[in-house]
């Protein structure tokens, strides 16, 4: 029997975009235990939330900026679950686009992560450059690279132009072959293969245990969406999609989950080009938000999020809550990395996309 | 094992019976500023929230539903950093530091008024 | 000699220190082909025995308080010290909030401050290049 | 579709790095980068300063100045929005980088896209009153 040592990774470490503290417990080569220590990134978020309902509208996108607009749209949605009303189908159509954009900016980070840390930096530059096709897009939709601001409880702030959705068509059309590129790459390459295939196996099972959502559990056989159930604009205006899930479980999996999404939001987004029609985008509340309770769910990058709020007729919210999706992808790590490499901890860490500032908050 | 413990248990047994079996999305706690705290076990059951609520004291030893959910002992701990609950067998620590403020989302208590 | 050589390709650690990430992407951002920072001579390097300048993202969080001044009493001196970002520079979209410092500044010395939430890429790039002429200055008052 | 044929592609088309600070970079021309005044409008109704989500603009109605601190700006564009009277517009360009903290205030019988230039306040009270604990 080999003896035991302890491996320590971060907070500040090459592999991770973000401070968490990993530590490993090692037999020779192989990890036998891993512990993990978050709130590095605890800024108390849900105390600052409730302080402020029109002001948290601000505050919502600065949990994470990957996910910003999910995490606004989730936001608004569950105030207008709250004060009764119903957002336009312009809003619902244009907030789909977005979000489905953003998802493509999350995705292309996460693949180059990948991409990195596996050591092929080649690949990390080429999904880095479609990415930052993407952010000049949203940027000239919206005016911000990293925050869009574009939502308000019952619709959007401002409205698309033509031309905006025009360009995103545009945009939309140039990228394409080129991700398409990159996918038939993924798919064959040896490199990303021989690294990925088999490394951090985690079991359907195992998924549904950890309450893994997103493209983790879709990686391991699971199809949740909660585009499919849980938000308006997506699968009932006329969109039709279907969950990519793969039952490996492994690393490639999840990375060819995210690398297929790509194409998908791409489709996406010319769907909802398609459905657009003219018409109002914003229906404007007034007043304090009700003493009752409600729920908004989107299906945001790394998975399900989910918020939930309880008003008390005052400016300010009883109380405030929000499952973030890497709160529970994150922990599921440390059942991915038993009898791992010590070399594989960087690739299978990254490949559940772990959001940092979305765990801590 | 306090009686509103039992009973989510009795109904995730029963739950789990089902196929599909419920996914769990997150414990929510809040602060009804009396003493108690609302404790809101969240579930995803074939397309729609199921949720189960319990009342519980601060000072309840309340049982922990990791083993039947390994993704809830995160959730759990969170909830024991911010309002100072106990679950059995679960430590705290997970998000704050010792520098960092004690319960941070304890509200201040309810007035409530006196029979006179 | 070591003065000029050393000069020319500062090298940078980059520390997240609670951002919402929107920052530590525009900082990203600058490695990648459209930007590409390295053309400064510039590399992302994760060790702060290696580093000459920090980029700090993110009003610090009580926990990454002291990693953050250990990081920086382990860069070798001259250094300097750059706040990407609103919330790096006065913490401001994050005051309610209970577990922040508010801003680096309240822990380590700053030099320059970068606004902007997120900030652009273009504007860190502007502070790195403004940077690297303090940072020249801080290198020749050493070695005098 | 392999790396190699991808990289080769890569290595005769044109570079995709824009030389920024010897050329400019394509800002689109509603970025929001930051927040000027046009004094004559201003009525003094004191909305920017109240909806303000993070405190950046102090109206002073006695001595007739708008005044920003820009590190506390989210551009956000809310001032923007809530004006009656487009006083406020957002310039594209974002606010420079610097060794200290500025503050630009906004004065009536200044030219358009003039302003003065001061240092942040210690707002060690604002932060106080905004977080009311």
């Amino acid at each position: 029997m080999s003896r035991t040592s302890v491996i320590p990774f971060g907070p500040q470490h090459a592999a991770f975009l973000e401070p968490f503290h990993l530590k490993l417990q090692v037999e020779e080569e192989v990890v036998v235990g891993a512990e993990m220590s978050f709130g590095y990134n605890h800024r108390g978020m849900e105390y600052a939330m409730a302080q402020d309902f029109k002001r948290t509208q601000f505050l919502c996108e600065r949990v994470c900026g990957i996910c910003s607009f999910h995490h606004s749209s989730a936001y608004v949605q569950t105030m207008e679950r709250l004060f009764g009303i119903e957002a336009p189908e312009r809003a619902k159509l244009v907030r789909m686009i977005m979000m489905e954009a953003q998802r493509l900016t999350s995705h292309l980070l996460a693949l180059g992560h990948i991409a990195e840390t596996v050591g092929y930096e080649n690949m990390f530059m080429q999904f880095f450059r479609e990415r930052e096709e993407v952010m000049t897009l949203v940027n000239r939709i919206s005016g911000g690279r990293v925050h869009y601001s574009m939502n308000a409880i019952g619709g959007i702030r401002k409205d698309v132009t033509y031309e905006g959705l025009k360009d995103i068509g545009e945009t939309m059309d140039r990228l394409e072959p080129r991700l398409l590129d990159l996918r038939s790459i993924v798919r064959k390459d040896r490199t990303l293969r021989k690294r990925l295939i088999g490394v951090g196996v985690l079991s359907k099972e195992a998924a549904f245990d950890w309450c893994t959502v997103g493209p983790t559990s879709r990686g391991s056989g699971l199809p949740h969406d909660i585009r499919l159930t849980g938000f308006d604009g997506y699968g009932v205006n006329g969109v039709k999609f279907r969950p990519i899930y793969y039952d490996e479980g492994d690393c490639y999996a999840r990375t060819m989950v995210r690398m297929d999404e790509v194409i998908q939001s791409v489709d996406l987004i010319r769907q909802g080009i398609n459905l657009m029609r003219d018409g109002p985008f914003l229906n404007a509340v007034k007043g304090n938000p009700p003493a009752a309770d409600a729920y908004g769910r989107v299906e945001a990058p790394r998975g399900e999020l989910m918020y939930w709020v309880r008003g008390k007729n005052e400016v300010q919210l009883d109380r405030i809550k929000l499952r973030t999706p890497a709160l529970v992808n994150v922990p599921a790590v440390s059942a991915m990395i038993k009898g791992a490499r010590v070399a594989d901890v960087g690739p299978i860490t990254v490949s559940v996309d772990p959001c940092i500032c979305c765990t801590d908050r | 094992m306090s009686a509103a413990e039992i009973d989510l248990r009795k109904k995730l047994e029963r739950m789990s019976l089902k196929s599909p079996r419920p996914r769990l999305i997150d414990v929510i706690a809040a602060d009804r500023r009396d003493g108690t705290y609302d404790l809101i076990y969240v579930f995803h059951h074939e397309g729609a929230i199921v949720d189960h609520r319990y009342v519980v004291n601060e000072d309840d030893d309340i049982t922990s539903i990791a083993d039947l959910y390994a993704g809830a002992l995160c959730m759990e701990r969170e909830i024991i950093d911010m309002y100072g609950l106990k679950f059995n067998g679960v430590t705290g620590g997970f998000l704050l530091d010792p520098s960092s403020p004690k319960n941070p989302l304890r509200q201040p208590r309810k007035e409530v008024a006196k029979d006179v | 000699m070591r003065e000029d050589a050393a000069t020319r390709s500062p090298w940078i650690l980059h520390f997240d220190t609670g951002s919402c990430n929107g920052c530590d992407l525009e900082v990203w951002a600058l490695l990648t082909p459209r930007y590409d920072v390295e053309r400064f001579g510039m590399v992302n390097k994760a060790n702060p025995k290696h580093a000459d300048i920090l980029l700090i993202t993110g009003p610090v969080t009580k926990k990454s308080e002291q990693r953050l001044i250990n990081l920086y009493n382990q860069t070798p001196d001259p250094k300097l010290v750059i706040a990407c970002g609103d919330c790096a520079s006065n913490g401001v979209p994050f005051l309610d909030c209970y577990n922040v410092c508010m801003g680096v500044d309240k822990v380590i010395p700053v030099d320059l401050y970068v606004p902007g939430c997120s900030c652009r890429p273009e504007a860190i790039m502007d502070a790195v290049v403004k940077g690297i002429g303090m940072w020249k200055k801080k290198v020749e008052e050493a070695d005098r | 579709m392999s790396m190699i044929v991808s990289s080769l592609k890569n290595l005769l088309s044109k570079p995709d790095t824009v030389r920024y600070p010897f050329e400019r970079t394509d800002i689109p021309s509603n970025n929001r980068g930051r927040v000027v005044w046009d004094m004559e409008r201003c009525i003094w109704c004191r909305l920017c300063e109240k909806n303000c989500p993070t405190k950046a603009i102090v109206t002073d109605k006695a001595a007739k100045t708008q005044t920003i601190t820009r590190v506390r700006c989210i551009q956000c564009r809310t001032c923007v929005d809530v004006c009656p009277t487009n006083t406020i517009a957002m310039e594209p360009v974002y606010s420079e980088p610097g060794p200290a903290r500025e503050v630009h205030t906004y004065a009536v019988g200044m030219k358009k896209g003039e302003y003065t230039v001061g240092l942040m306040p210690l707002s060690e009270r604002d932060e106080t009153r905004l977080r009311k604990r």
